[in-house]
Protein backbone atom coordinates (compact mmCIF):
# COMPACT_ATOMS: atom_id res chain seq x y z
CA UNK A 1 0.00 0.00 0.00
CA UNK A 2 3.08 2.59 -0.90
CA UNK A 3 1.03 4.25 -3.37
CA UNK A 4 -1.58 4.88 -0.54
CA UNK A 5 0.83 7.44 0.38
CA UNK A 6 2.02 10.78 -1.37
CA UNK A 7 3.75 14.01 -1.97
CA UNK A 8 2.44 15.73 -5.05
CA UNK A 9 2.71 19.51 -6.48
CA UNK A 10 -0.64 19.80 -8.12
CA UNK A 11 -3.98 20.00 -6.81
CA UNK A 12 -5.04 16.79 -4.30
CA UNK A 13 -7.73 14.63 -5.31
CA UNK A 14 -10.20 13.47 -2.30
CA UNK A 15 -12.02 11.06 -4.19
CA UNK A 16 -9.45 9.39 -5.02
CA UNK A 17 -7.92 9.17 -1.44
CA UNK A 18 -12.03 7.60 -0.99
CA UNK A 19 -11.40 5.09 -3.33
CA UNK A 20 -7.88 3.98 -1.93
CA UNK A 21 -9.92 3.35 1.49
CA UNK A 22 -13.20 2.09 0.25
CA UNK A 23 -13.96 -1.95 0.86
CA UNK A 24 -16.26 -4.19 1.78
CA UNK A 25 -14.98 -4.57 5.22
CA UNK A 26 -15.50 -1.27 6.06
CA UNK A 27 -18.61 0.70 7.50
CA UNK A 28 -16.53 3.78 8.24
CA UNK A 29 -14.52 5.97 6.19
CA UNK A 30 -13.22 9.13 7.88
CA UNK A 31 -11.73 11.83 5.69
CA UNK A 32 -9.51 15.03 7.07
CA UNK A 33 -9.17 17.76 4.46
CA UNK A 34 -7.06 20.71 5.53
CA UNK A 35 -7.30 23.82 4.05
CA UNK A 36 -5.42 27.17 3.83
CA UNK A 37 -7.11 29.18 6.35
CA UNK A 38 -7.18 33.32 5.86
CA UNK A 39 -6.74 34.51 9.13
CA UNK A 40 -4.74 33.20 11.81
CA UNK A 41 -4.33 35.02 15.42
CA UNK A 42 -5.26 38.55 13.85
CA UNK A 43 -2.36 37.97 10.33
CA UNK A 44 -3.73 37.63 6.93
CA UNK A 45 -2.18 34.74 4.96
CA UNK A 46 -2.11 35.50 1.20
CA UNK A 47 -0.86 32.64 0.30
CA UNK A 48 1.57 29.42 1.63
CA UNK A 49 4.26 27.62 0.42
CA UNK A 50 4.98 24.07 1.32
CA UNK A 51 8.50 22.51 0.87
CA UNK A 52 9.08 18.12 1.76
CA UNK A 53 12.09 16.23 2.09
CA UNK A 54 10.08 13.99 -0.43
CA UNK A 55 11.65 10.76 0.01
CA UNK A 56 11.62 11.05 3.78
CA UNK A 57 7.90 12.25 3.99
CA UNK A 58 6.64 9.55 1.53
CA UNK A 59 8.46 6.80 3.84
CA UNK A 60 6.99 8.65 7.39
CA UNK A 61 3.46 8.91 5.93
CA UNK A 62 4.22 5.07 5.51
CA UNK A 63 5.13 4.80 8.88
CA UNK A 64 2.53 6.46 10.53
CA UNK A 65 -0.26 4.32 8.04
CA UNK A 66 1.73 1.37 9.23
CA UNK A 67 1.48 2.69 13.32
CA UNK A 68 -2.26 3.35 12.79
CA UNK A 69 -2.69 -0.61 11.23
CA UNK A 70 -0.87 -1.92 14.11
CA UNK A 71 -3.35 0.38 16.55
CA UNK A 72 -6.38 0.08 15.31
CA UNK A 73 -7.21 -3.62 12.87
CA UNK A 74 -8.77 -3.39 10.18
CA UNK A 75 -8.14 -0.16 8.67
CA UNK A 76 -6.90 0.98 5.58
CA UNK A 77 -5.13 4.76 5.28
CA UNK A 78 -4.03 7.06 2.93
CA UNK A 79 -2.68 10.12 2.90
CA UNK A 80 -1.42 12.76 0.05
CA UNK A 81 -0.11 15.85 1.10
CA UNK A 82 0.53 18.84 -1.39
CA UNK A 83 3.61 20.91 -1.59
CA UNK A 84 4.56 24.14 -3.90
CA UNK A 85 2.24 27.56 -3.53
CA UNK A 86 -0.95 27.26 -2.75
CA UNK A 87 -3.62 29.86 -2.20
CA UNK A 88 -6.35 30.24 0.55
CA UNK A 89 -9.05 27.48 0.84
CA UNK A 90 -6.65 25.43 -1.44
CA UNK A 91 -6.26 21.82 0.07
CA UNK A 92 -2.60 21.08 1.72
CA UNK A 93 -3.13 17.42 3.18
CA UNK A 94 -5.83 14.97 2.79
CA UNK A 95 -6.37 12.07 5.15
CA UNK A 96 -8.99 8.98 4.42
CA UNK A 97 -9.17 6.15 6.57
CA UNK A 98 -11.60 3.14 6.35
CA UNK A 99 -12.67 1.03 9.10
CA UNK A 100 -15.34 -1.81 9.81
CA UNK A 101 -16.65 0.63 12.31
CA UNK A 102 -16.45 4.29 13.20
CA UNK A 103 -14.72 5.03 16.55
CA UNK A 104 -11.60 3.64 14.98
CA UNK A 105 -11.75 5.67 11.99
CA UNK A 106 -12.51 8.87 13.98
CA UNK A 107 -9.29 8.09 16.18
CA UNK A 108 -7.07 6.79 13.63
CA UNK A 109 -7.48 9.62 11.12
CA UNK A 110 -7.09 12.24 14.45
CA UNK A 111 -3.93 10.44 15.43
CA UNK A 112 -2.56 10.98 11.42
CA UNK A 113 -2.55 14.77 11.43
CA UNK A 114 -1.02 14.78 15.31
CA UNK A 115 1.79 12.13 13.98
CA UNK A 116 2.18 14.42 10.22
CA UNK A 117 2.59 17.66 12.55
CA UNK A 118 5.45 15.71 14.49
CA UNK A 119 7.43 13.30 12.43
CA UNK A 120 6.97 14.54 8.60
CA UNK A 121 9.33 16.41 7.07
CA UNK A 122 7.45 19.40 5.13
CA UNK A 123 7.54 22.66 6.12
CA UNK A 124 5.10 26.25 5.70
CA UNK A 125 5.94 29.75 4.87
CA UNK A 126 3.25 31.49 5.58
CA UNK A 127 3.24 34.56 2.80
CA UNK A 128 1.60 37.16 4.48
CA UNK A 129 0.43 41.36 3.19
CA UNK A 130 3.64 42.61 5.77
CA UNK A 131 6.24 39.43 5.06
CA UNK A 132 6.73 35.84 5.22
CA UNK A 133 8.27 33.57 7.37
CA UNK A 134 8.92 29.76 7.55
CA UNK A 135 6.59 28.26 10.34
CA UNK A 136 8.61 26.14 12.72
CA UNK A 137 11.00 28.85 12.36
CA UNK A 138 8.78 31.02 13.80
CA UNK A 139 7.24 29.24 16.81
CA UNK A 140 10.20 29.57 18.98
CA UNK A 141 8.61 26.29 20.37
CA UNK A 142 11.39 24.07 22.89
CA UNK A 143 13.57 22.42 21.32
CA UNK A 144 13.71 18.18 20.72
CA UNK A 145 15.69 16.63 23.92
CA UNK A 146 15.17 13.22 22.74
CA UNK A 147 15.82 13.44 19.62
CA UNK A 148 11.76 13.17 18.19
CA UNK A 149 10.23 16.03 17.45
CA UNK A 150 7.12 17.36 20.01
CA UNK A 151 3.63 18.37 18.73
CA UNK A 152 3.07 21.65 17.77
CA UNK A 153 0.60 25.09 17.51
CA UNK A 154 -0.47 25.11 13.46
CA UNK A 155 -2.64 25.87 10.83
CA UNK A 156 -5.68 23.77 11.67
CA UNK A 157 -4.73 22.92 15.29
CA UNK B 1 32.07 12.24 1.27
CA UNK B 2 29.16 12.54 2.44
CA UNK B 3 25.99 14.69 1.00
CA UNK B 4 23.94 17.10 3.45
CA UNK B 5 19.98 18.40 2.34
CA UNK B 6 19.38 21.78 4.03
CA UNK B 7 15.18 22.76 4.37
CA UNK B 8 13.17 25.82 5.14
CA UNK B 9 15.14 28.54 6.59
CA UNK B 10 18.01 26.68 6.72
CA UNK B 11 18.18 26.64 2.97
CA UNK B 12 17.63 30.02 2.83
CA UNK B 13 20.29 30.93 5.27
CA UNK B 14 23.21 29.00 3.44
CA UNK B 15 21.52 29.88 -0.26
CA UNK B 16 21.47 26.64 -1.66
CA UNK B 17 19.75 23.04 -0.57
CA UNK B 18 22.70 20.57 -0.60
CA UNK B 19 26.44 20.77 -0.60
CA UNK B 20 28.68 17.67 -0.82
CA UNK B 21 31.69 17.82 1.96
CA UNK B 22 34.11 15.27 3.19
CA UNK B 23 33.13 15.63 7.04
CA UNK B 24 33.01 11.63 7.30
CA UNK B 25 33.44 9.52 10.35
CA UNK B 26 32.40 12.31 12.48
CA UNK B 27 29.26 12.45 15.40
CA UNK B 28 26.29 14.52 13.94
CA UNK B 29 27.09 16.97 17.07
CA UNK B 30 29.82 18.16 15.15
CA UNK B 31 28.95 18.56 11.73
CA UNK B 32 26.11 20.49 13.27
CA UNK B 33 28.60 22.61 14.92
CA UNK B 34 30.99 23.12 12.10
CA UNK B 35 27.90 24.34 9.58
CA UNK B 36 26.20 26.36 12.40
CA UNK B 37 29.51 28.58 13.24
CA UNK B 38 30.42 28.47 9.21
CA UNK B 39 27.31 29.72 8.01
CA UNK B 40 25.85 31.83 11.35
CA UNK B 41 22.85 29.11 11.14
CA UNK B 42 20.14 30.58 13.58
CA UNK B 43 18.11 28.32 16.18
CA UNK B 44 19.93 25.21 15.10
CA UNK B 45 19.33 23.63 18.86
CA UNK B 46 15.55 23.28 17.76
CA UNK B 47 16.96 21.11 14.43
CA UNK B 48 16.56 17.42 13.76
CA UNK B 49 19.15 15.62 11.64
CA UNK B 50 18.06 12.51 9.45
CA UNK B 51 20.79 10.05 8.04
CA UNK B 52 19.45 8.39 5.05
CA UNK B 53 16.03 9.02 5.53
CA UNK B 54 15.96 8.28 9.39
CA UNK B 55 16.17 10.52 12.03
CA UNK B 56 19.66 10.61 13.83
CA UNK B 57 20.51 11.87 17.43
CA UNK B 58 23.67 13.85 18.34
CA UNK B 59 25.85 11.56 18.74
CA UNK B 60 25.28 8.63 15.71
CA UNK B 61 28.48 8.44 13.38
CA UNK B 62 28.16 9.91 10.00
CA UNK B 63 29.68 7.58 7.35
CA UNK B 64 31.31 7.89 3.90
CA UNK B 65 28.36 8.24 1.51
CA UNK B 66 25.50 9.21 3.59
CA UNK B 67 22.94 11.67 2.72
CA UNK B 68 22.59 13.70 6.03
CA UNK B 69 19.61 16.14 6.08
CA UNK B 70 19.45 19.26 8.45
CA UNK B 71 15.33 19.24 9.55
CA UNK B 72 13.96 22.54 11.33
CA UNK B 73 10.72 21.72 12.77
CA UNK B 74 8.53 20.92 10.40
CA UNK B 75 4.95 22.01 9.81
CA UNK B 76 2.91 20.66 7.36
CA UNK B 77 -0.73 19.37 7.54
CA UNK C 1 -28.14 26.58 5.26
CA UNK C 2 -31.38 24.55 4.42
CA UNK C 3 -29.84 22.96 1.96
CA UNK C 4 -27.28 21.58 3.31
CA UNK C 5 -29.18 18.42 4.45
CA UNK C 6 -30.95 16.23 2.52
CA UNK C 7 -32.38 13.01 2.46
CA UNK C 8 -32.12 11.75 -1.70
CA UNK C 9 -32.15 8.24 -3.23
CA UNK C 10 -29.41 8.55 -5.43
CA UNK C 11 -25.56 8.26 -4.86
CA UNK C 12 -24.15 10.93 -3.05
CA UNK C 13 -21.44 13.24 -4.24
CA UNK C 14 -19.06 13.41 -1.12
CA UNK C 15 -17.34 16.39 -3.07
CA UNK C 16 -20.97 18.26 -3.36
CA UNK C 17 -20.86 18.09 0.38
CA UNK C 18 -16.94 19.41 0.82
CA UNK C 19 -18.29 22.47 -1.50
CA UNK C 20 -20.81 23.37 0.54
CA UNK C 21 -18.84 23.58 3.70
CA UNK C 22 -15.41 25.04 2.16
CA UNK C 23 -14.74 28.27 3.42
CA UNK C 24 -11.85 31.04 3.55
CA UNK C 25 -12.33 31.02 7.78
CA UNK C 26 -11.73 27.30 7.77
CA UNK C 27 -8.29 25.09 8.25
CA UNK C 28 -10.12 21.63 8.71
CA UNK C 29 -13.09 19.63 6.87
CA UNK C 30 -13.80 16.46 8.19
CA UNK C 31 -16.10 14.21 6.32
CA UNK C 32 -17.77 10.93 7.47
CA UNK C 33 -18.66 8.59 5.14
CA UNK C 34 -21.26 5.79 6.22
CA UNK C 35 -20.88 2.64 3.69
CA UNK C 36 -22.60 -0.45 3.73
CA UNK C 37 -20.17 -3.43 4.73
CA UNK C 38 -20.81 -7.12 4.00
CA UNK C 39 -19.98 -8.74 7.30
CA UNK C 40 -21.75 -7.42 10.79
CA UNK C 41 -21.47 -10.17 13.56
CA UNK C 42 -20.68 -12.95 11.06
CA UNK C 43 -23.82 -12.52 9.66
CA UNK C 44 -23.78 -11.50 5.57
CA UNK C 45 -25.05 -8.73 4.24
CA UNK C 46 -26.47 -8.55 0.35
CA UNK C 47 -27.86 -5.41 0.35
CA UNK C 48 -29.75 -2.58 2.34
CA UNK C 49 -32.77 -0.52 2.21
CA UNK C 50 -33.69 2.82 3.86
CA UNK C 51 -36.56 4.05 4.60
CA UNK C 52 -36.91 7.92 6.05
CA UNK C 53 -39.81 9.80 6.83
CA UNK C 54 -38.70 12.66 4.59
CA UNK C 55 -39.56 16.07 5.65
CA UNK C 56 -38.71 15.01 9.48
CA UNK C 57 -35.49 13.94 9.01
CA UNK C 58 -34.19 16.96 6.87
CA UNK C 59 -35.91 18.76 9.58
CA UNK C 60 -34.02 16.92 12.16
CA UNK C 61 -30.54 16.69 10.07
CA UNK C 62 -30.99 20.81 10.22
CA UNK C 63 -31.79 20.95 13.92
CA UNK C 64 -28.69 18.73 14.27
CA UNK C 65 -26.48 21.58 12.61
CA UNK C 66 -27.84 24.06 14.58
CA UNK C 67 -26.67 22.13 17.93
CA UNK C 68 -23.35 21.71 16.44
CA UNK C 69 -22.77 25.31 15.64
CA UNK C 70 -24.05 26.21 18.81
CA UNK C 71 -21.85 24.00 20.51
CA UNK C 72 -18.83 24.77 17.79
CA UNK C 73 -18.97 28.50 16.99
CA UNK C 74 -17.81 28.84 12.98
CA UNK C 75 -18.03 26.23 12.13
CA UNK C 76 -20.06 25.05 8.95
CA UNK C 77 -22.30 21.79 8.36
CA UNK C 78 -24.01 19.81 5.66
CA UNK C 79 -25.31 16.20 5.81
CA UNK C 80 -27.01 13.64 3.66
CA UNK C 81 -28.18 10.58 3.61
CA UNK C 82 -29.15 8.33 1.14
CA UNK C 83 -32.72 6.13 1.15
CA UNK C 84 -33.71 3.44 -1.06
CA UNK C 85 -31.56 -0.10 -1.94
CA UNK C 86 -28.28 -0.08 -2.00
CA UNK C 87 -25.35 -2.54 -2.12
CA UNK C 88 -21.75 -3.35 -0.24
CA UNK C 89 -19.42 -0.23 -0.35
CA UNK C 90 -22.09 2.16 -1.24
CA UNK C 91 -22.66 5.41 0.85
CA UNK C 92 -25.58 5.83 3.01
CA UNK C 93 -24.57 9.14 4.78
CA UNK C 94 -21.96 11.80 4.45
CA UNK C 95 -21.33 14.22 7.01
CA UNK C 96 -19.20 17.27 6.51
CA UNK C 97 -17.76 19.76 8.59
CA UNK C 98 -15.79 22.61 8.17
CA UNK C 99 -14.28 24.64 11.13
CA UNK C 100 -11.17 26.92 11.53
CA UNK C 101 -9.32 24.25 13.78
CA UNK C 102 -9.34 20.73 13.60
CA UNK C 103 -10.26 19.04 16.82
CA UNK C 104 -13.69 21.09 16.61
CA UNK C 105 -13.92 19.42 13.06
CA UNK C 106 -13.06 16.00 14.30
CA UNK C 107 -15.27 16.49 17.75
CA UNK C 108 -18.59 18.15 15.78
CA UNK C 109 -18.76 15.55 12.92
CA UNK C 110 -18.75 12.60 15.48
CA UNK C 111 -21.20 14.32 17.17
CA UNK C 112 -22.84 13.97 13.96
CA UNK C 113 -23.30 11.07 13.76
CA UNK C 114 -24.22 10.19 16.76
CA UNK C 115 -27.20 12.34 16.81
CA UNK C 116 -27.96 10.74 13.26
CA UNK C 117 -28.48 7.52 15.12
CA UNK C 118 -30.44 8.82 17.98
CA UNK C 119 -32.96 11.41 16.65
CA UNK C 120 -33.39 11.18 12.39
CA UNK C 121 -36.47 9.45 11.01
CA UNK C 122 -34.79 7.21 9.14
CA UNK C 123 -34.77 3.32 9.06
CA UNK C 124 -32.54 0.38 7.55
CA UNK C 125 -33.49 -3.46 6.49
CA UNK C 126 -30.81 -5.40 6.24
CA UNK C 127 -31.36 -8.42 3.06
CA UNK C 128 -29.09 -11.58 4.10
CA UNK C 129 -28.76 -14.45 2.82
CA UNK C 130 -31.59 -15.90 4.83
CA UNK C 131 -34.10 -13.03 5.45
CA UNK C 132 -34.57 -9.37 6.24
CA UNK C 133 -35.44 -7.92 8.88
CA UNK C 134 -35.91 -3.67 10.24
CA UNK C 135 -32.84 -2.75 12.18
CA UNK C 136 -33.79 -1.22 15.37
CA UNK C 137 -36.78 -3.48 15.77
CA UNK C 138 -34.50 -6.43 15.77
CA UNK C 139 -32.27 -5.07 18.52
CA UNK C 140 -34.25 -5.36 21.34
CA UNK C 141 -32.66 -2.38 23.16
CA UNK C 142 -34.56 -0.71 25.95
CA UNK C 143 -37.58 1.30 25.06
CA UNK C 144 -37.55 5.01 25.39
CA UNK C 145 -38.26 5.90 28.90
CA UNK C 146 -37.87 9.81 28.44
CA UNK C 147 -39.90 10.40 25.20
CA UNK C 148 -36.21 10.41 23.52
CA UNK C 149 -34.43 7.71 21.66
CA UNK C 150 -31.33 6.58 22.95
CA UNK C 151 -27.75 5.92 20.99
CA UNK C 152 -27.80 2.51 19.73
CA UNK C 153 -25.42 0.18 18.00
CA UNK C 154 -25.46 0.42 14.14
CA UNK C 155 -23.59 -0.32 11.50
CA UNK C 156 -20.18 1.51 11.47
CA UNK C 157 -20.44 1.79 15.42
CA UNK D 1 -59.67 13.68 10.70
CA UNK D 2 -56.12 13.05 11.74
CA UNK D 3 -53.70 11.37 9.17
CA UNK D 4 -51.38 8.57 10.48
CA UNK D 5 -47.55 7.30 8.97
CA UNK D 6 -46.28 4.19 9.53
CA UNK D 7 -42.57 3.36 8.94
CA UNK D 8 -40.30 0.25 8.61
CA UNK D 9 -41.81 -2.94 10.21
CA UNK D 10 -44.77 -1.16 11.15
CA UNK D 11 -45.44 -0.34 7.73
CA UNK D 12 -45.33 -3.81 7.27
CA UNK D 13 -47.46 -5.45 9.78
CA UNK D 14 -50.48 -2.79 8.94
CA UNK D 15 -49.56 -3.53 5.20
CA UNK D 16 -49.87 0.55 4.44
CA UNK D 17 -47.72 3.58 5.46
CA UNK D 18 -50.76 5.89 5.90
CA UNK D 19 -54.29 6.14 7.02
CA UNK D 20 -57.12 8.95 7.95
CA UNK D 21 -58.76 8.43 11.18
CA UNK D 22 -60.77 10.88 13.33
CA UNK D 23 -59.49 10.20 16.64
CA UNK D 24 -58.76 13.24 17.15
CA UNK D 25 -58.97 15.08 20.74
CA UNK D 26 -57.58 12.01 22.48
CA UNK D 27 -53.69 11.74 24.17
CA UNK D 28 -51.02 10.07 21.93
CA UNK D 29 -51.35 7.29 24.48
CA UNK D 30 -54.97 6.14 23.33
CA UNK D 31 -54.73 6.29 19.99
CA UNK D 32 -50.94 3.81 20.32
CA UNK D 33 -53.21 1.68 22.61
CA UNK D 34 -55.87 1.20 19.60
CA UNK D 35 -53.61 1.18 17.18
CA UNK D 36 -51.41 -1.56 18.67
CA UNK D 37 -54.41 -3.73 19.69
CA UNK D 38 -56.19 -3.28 16.36
CA UNK D 39 -53.60 -4.44 14.48
CA UNK D 40 -51.84 -6.41 16.56
CA UNK D 41 -48.74 -4.33 16.27
CA UNK D 42 -45.30 -5.48 17.93
CA UNK D 43 -42.53 -3.85 20.33
CA UNK D 44 -45.15 -0.77 20.42
CA UNK D 45 -42.73 0.42 23.64
CA UNK D 46 -40.01 0.73 21.43
CA UNK D 47 -41.87 3.20 19.31
CA UNK D 48 -41.48 7.21 19.59
CA UNK D 49 -45.05 9.04 18.42
CA UNK D 50 -43.84 12.15 16.23
CA UNK D 51 -47.30 14.97 15.67
CA UNK D 52 -46.42 17.06 12.47
CA UNK D 53 -43.18 15.70 12.51
CA UNK D 54 -41.72 16.74 16.20
CA UNK D 55 -41.32 14.03 18.99
CA UNK D 56 -44.32 13.66 21.27
CA UNK D 57 -45.04 12.32 24.61
CA UNK D 58 -47.94 10.04 25.72
CA UNK D 59 -49.69 12.65 27.07
CA UNK D 60 -49.87 15.19 24.06
CA UNK D 61 -52.92 15.33 22.89
CA UNK D 62 -53.58 14.83 19.49
CA UNK D 63 -55.53 17.62 17.28
CA UNK D 64 -57.86 17.66 14.57
CA UNK D 65 -55.78 18.15 11.19
CA UNK D 66 -52.56 16.74 13.01
CA UNK D 67 -50.24 14.47 11.16
CA UNK D 68 -49.41 11.92 13.77
CA UNK D 69 -46.16 9.40 12.67
CA UNK D 70 -45.29 6.38 14.55
CA UNK D 71 -41.85 5.76 14.47
CA UNK D 72 -39.98 2.68 15.11
CA UNK D 73 -36.21 3.01 16.36
CA UNK D 74 -34.26 4.50 13.75
CA UNK D 75 -31.13 3.06 12.16
CA UNK D 76 -29.87 5.81 9.87
CA UNK D 77 -26.40 6.45 9.68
Amino acid sequence: MTDNFDIIDTPIDTQSLIDKVTKREAGAITIFIGTVREWTEGKKTLTLEYQAYKPMAIQKLKEIGEEIQSKWPKTEVAITHRIGHLGITDIAVVIAVSSPHRKAAYEANEYAIKRIKQIVPIWKKEHWEDGETWIGDQLETTPYPSGKPNVKDESND
Amino acid sequence: MIKVLFFAHLQEEIGRGEMELDNADIPVRNLKSYLQEKYNLSRMDQVMVAINEEYAVDDDEIKDGDVVAFIPPVSGG
